[in-house]
């Protein structure tokens, strides 16, 4: 992670970055409050993989000529520039396409081979669905369990089962950093701490961290960690999975074909070394190389500064929000505990209405069960409407959005 | 067909309230608060109920027959605006009408009762109730040997 | 697949199209003959891209919004390009990363639960490790066999061999279309057809046959096929599975996570249809949606012509290069029986520094074991240098890769 | 180090031949032909293979001591033109050195006696050789409790 001076964001500035924000939709200047789903992308992103196209287009670790050279300079750059991102090695950095194929790759190549029947796996019930499935999967093909730890009303963690869970036998834990729903920053760290001293591994969830906050893996403490490019300024099809060396090195690979491996028989094969073992065939290369445009276009805006503005927006958000009557808002109202995420229902309003309403206006939110289902179920809800911030917003579109909201609010007669 | 309905029930309405939505007329705000035909039906012929996975929307409709026309019909369930009001519309368009002819109708029906133009998304939103219609008029027909 | 009319390719036309022949490379015009490992990519794909980002950049099939949507449509709408292009339905048509992804999705989800110990499953000495790796996985978990089909020194399949192996009782076939190394046009249709009547079901690795001639999966009648987007004028990270629709609905997932979900409880979930069942996770939105341009640019030219196109270069670089003292061509010199790929060895010198030599001369090559060891151990050579074409390269370019050749040879003494 | 080996080997062939390439000088190519120390030594005392994964490249270094002093050096294998002279070198280079002497050899002393600049992906060939010999003097040095 790169230091740079506490200092508030230049939003005016940044959004001459963002293309998106030069059009009008529907005739009104576009206000995107859908962030935690995916961002937009600077024009420095758009442009490192665009001159990757252009200039050195080629594929990467076996070419002997001078493009296919840069090709892999560029590419591996980009591994250096995400670990530093996350204060990793390079070698604990696995390329993979989202969030979801890094957790699956885990629950394949680690789990598949350290998860014995009757074992116990603990999630929460505030996990996204790819933080689900996939133990799902594995506990089904070993015969063992998964256990959740419920939620407090007001969005946060019940640590006491946390503890009660982790003291009754626990074999893995997965865990989201914070919520995509109700914007809750778990204390990972302490979690980690705890579940180590009790021998269990942990991967943390950091779709919605990595974006949006220092994310320091070894400060955390966890055995793996997995975040998406597309939600931090970067392109789609790109993401990351972090690994203890130790174990990277002990785990059997997931996906077999070529660049993976060391030497190859017809019946029999070697592994290549961490963290290529893990990234089969020909990889996302532009991909990798716009998620590292958009590490250094984080880093210059200085991630401390990131999460300060997403705080001011949020706090600023639920303090005009609370008023609207009618109004449901899930989760802690403590802006230290949670992230630039804001989940809510209006009267009895289906929440697809609202977002209807709202696109209409010119406003992008999103609705629905944020692939958290059970979660959904936990709050007795078909689902939430649900804003969520970053970089390129500001306080007049939460006005906005408000004001939007107050008429939403008249036309359906809540 | 379906026409006919729709421009009753639409009566002033049509068109975006203040400016709001172009999808959201007061037809379908008042039927989303007063649905017409919602409840359930003592030991009905035909049930039938399906779900909306992108939105969790959930339809249930239950048919009374007489021979093969439409005695009564009723749905329940829970979902957006769009869905609830579709609901409403197709219930009351089918009522007195032969399955057979319930069995025709289609997209354009559902679009033209509620007088709006949509995308792909809300159009699923839209056609839910329909979909569940036919799953059900199809198994009743499975189960009695009339294909 | 659209029909256009037959006529010879316009290399200056298209070449125009490709910004990375507008520059120069150490001073020379850039010659680019590695094709089959990753082709260049037009104007028109990076700009469906750039459009994406810049226009309408969103996720996908759970937006309310009209950006949204928008994607959505972008998205799906490639699918249906990429499948009439291979004459497939759109849910048949899985979007991966690349042609690795899409054989170990097949390994993982039918393959864990059709293979059986004592299966045995049929390669061929010349597949890529991607089509050998994933087997050897399977074969290693389930105690199953495999079996590889030998070549004549001509580089053709034993097709003898073929039928016998298929008569002694074989589950699954994996078998690749055209060789990378070799260039072999393996006779699919023939083979899949014999297959079946014996019930085994094929899979056609096509990521040397679907950029470079019409491939109609009806005609072939496989039951699954594997290509990437990369080597066909598209971006990396965009891969395509198809799959029999039957097939397809009776496999159980591979990646479990958001959006191939129908409905998710604490312990149990329920999968989305095909196509969407087997698509974890937000997806390389851009890459498909590039992917899509690029078989609009493929189908403006006519996938008939650019194969004549290739097999005319093949022709006159075959006759050019054989009269080079000392050179070694593998595989068969008939170009109906071959695809635009030629493997060869000079003399004594190590395939490395013959493509080092030629990158100084500008002229980009590969050299090394292409990923295919296997086959290297059957020629009985550390590895090869291969010069493959695609719709850009002319004769002049061959001219001059054959003129740095005969240097080349002076310089070494061969 | 290193240094008054290349010169004295390089002599007038520094530089591109015929324009062809940079890094095929005529010393390297000559000594692609005709490799220093290629062979086998009896009993050695150190011994030690690897290869180059991206390549194939395979090289054996085999070495008789007096006490110290590394009194013979051979090596074997194949492999492409750069990795072939660097081994060439190599040998040369250490013969009448001390182990410690050899191991405090580094990327620069081999790409001086090259007398050329590469690219990564060939540098790898390159080092091959060095990283095979301080491999054997290092499991040597383990085995015989000196370390
Ligand atoms: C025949 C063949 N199969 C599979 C592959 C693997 O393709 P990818 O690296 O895009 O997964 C390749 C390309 O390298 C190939 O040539
Ligand atoms: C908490 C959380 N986990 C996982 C994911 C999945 O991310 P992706 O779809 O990029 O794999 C998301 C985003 O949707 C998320 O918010």
């Amino acid at each position: 992670m790169r230091k740079v001076p506490r200092k508030p964001i230049d939003v005016e500035k940044i959004r001459k970055d963002f293309p998106i924000f030069n059009q009008k939709i529907k005739g009104m200047p576009y206000i995107y409050l859908d962030n935690a789903a995916t961002s937009q992308r600077p024009n420095q992103v758009i442009k490192a993989m665009n001159d990757y196209y252009q200039m050195y287009n080629a594929t990467i670790h076996r070419a002997l000529y001078e493009l296919g050279e840069k090709a892999t300079d560029a590419y591996e750059e980009s591994r250096e520039k995400v670990a530093k991102f996350i204060n990793a090695s390079p070698e604990e950095v696995i390329f993979v396409r989202n969030t979801t194929e890094a957790i699956n790759l885990v629950a394949y190549s680690w789990g598949r081979s350290n998860i014995k029947e009757g074992d116990k796996i603990l999630l929460t019930v505030m996990e996204h669905h790819s933080n689900i499935i996939p133990w799902q999967l594995l506990a089904k093909e070993k015969k063992a369990h998964l256990e959740f730890i419920d939620i407090y009303d007001n969005g946060l963690l019940k640590m006491d089962e946390f503890e009660k869970f982790i003291g009754e036998g626990i074999r893995f834990m997965s865990l989201v950093h914070v919520s995509n729903v109700l914007g809750t920053v778990n204390p990972v760290k302490k979690m980690v701490d705890y579940a180590h001293k009790n021998g269990v591994l942990v991967l943390i969830d950091a779709a919605q961290s990595a974006p949006h906050m220092p994310v320091d893996v070894h400060d955390i403490g966890c055995d793996f960690l997995a975040f998406s490019g597309h939600k931090m300024l970067g392109p789609t099809g790109i993401g990351v999975l972090y690994g203890k060396r130790e174990l990277l090195e002990n785990m059997g690979p997931f996906l077999g074909g070529g660049d993976m491996i060391k030497e190859v028989h017809l019946r029999e094969a070697s592994w290549n070394e961490i963290p290529w073992k893990f990234e089969a065939g020909t990889p996302n290369i532009a991909g990798a190389i716009g998620l590292g445009a958009a590490v250094d276009y984080l880093n210059n805006i200085g991630m401390e500064n990131v999460k300060e503005h997403e705080k001011e927006l949020t706090k600023y958000a639920l303090d005009k929000m609370m008023r609207i009557k009618g109004i449901n808002i899930y989760g802690t109202k403590n802006v230290e505990l949670r992230g630039g995420v804001i989940s809510f229902n209006l009267g009895d309003m289906h929440p697809h209405d609202l977002a209807s309403i709202l696109d209409n206006e010119g406003i992008s939110i999103r609705a629905g069960h944020h692939c958290a289902q059970p979660l959904m179920d936990r709050l007795g809800v078909v689902g939430t409407a649900r804003a969520s911030f970053y970089i390129y917003n500001t306080e007049w579109e939460i006005d906005y959005l408000v004001n939007s909201l107050e008429k939403v609010r008249e036309v359906f007669k809540v | 067909m379906g026409n006919r309905l729709s421009s009753k029930l639409l009566g002033e309405g049509k068109g975006g309230i203040q400016g709001m939505s172009e999808i959201y007329t007061r037809m379908i705000i008042d039927l989303y608060r007063n649905p017409l035909n919602y409840g359930e039906i003592e030991k009905p012929d035909i049930k039938a109920k399906d779900t909306n996975p992108i939105c969790g929307d959930i339809i249930e409709i239950q048919i009374k027959l007489n021979k093969d026309i439409i005695k009564d019909v009723k749905f329940n369930g829970k979902g957006c605006a769009i869905s609830m009001a579709s609901a409403s519309l197709l219930t009351e368009m089918i009522k007195g009408k032969s399955i057979d002819e319930s069995l025709k109708m289609d997209k354009n029906d559902i679009l033209d009762a509620l007088g709006i133009k949509m995308s792909l998304v809300r159009l699923k939103c839209a056609l839910l109730p329909l979909r569940t219609l036919k799953m059900g008029i199809y198994s009743y027909l499975g189960k009695s040997d009339k294909v």
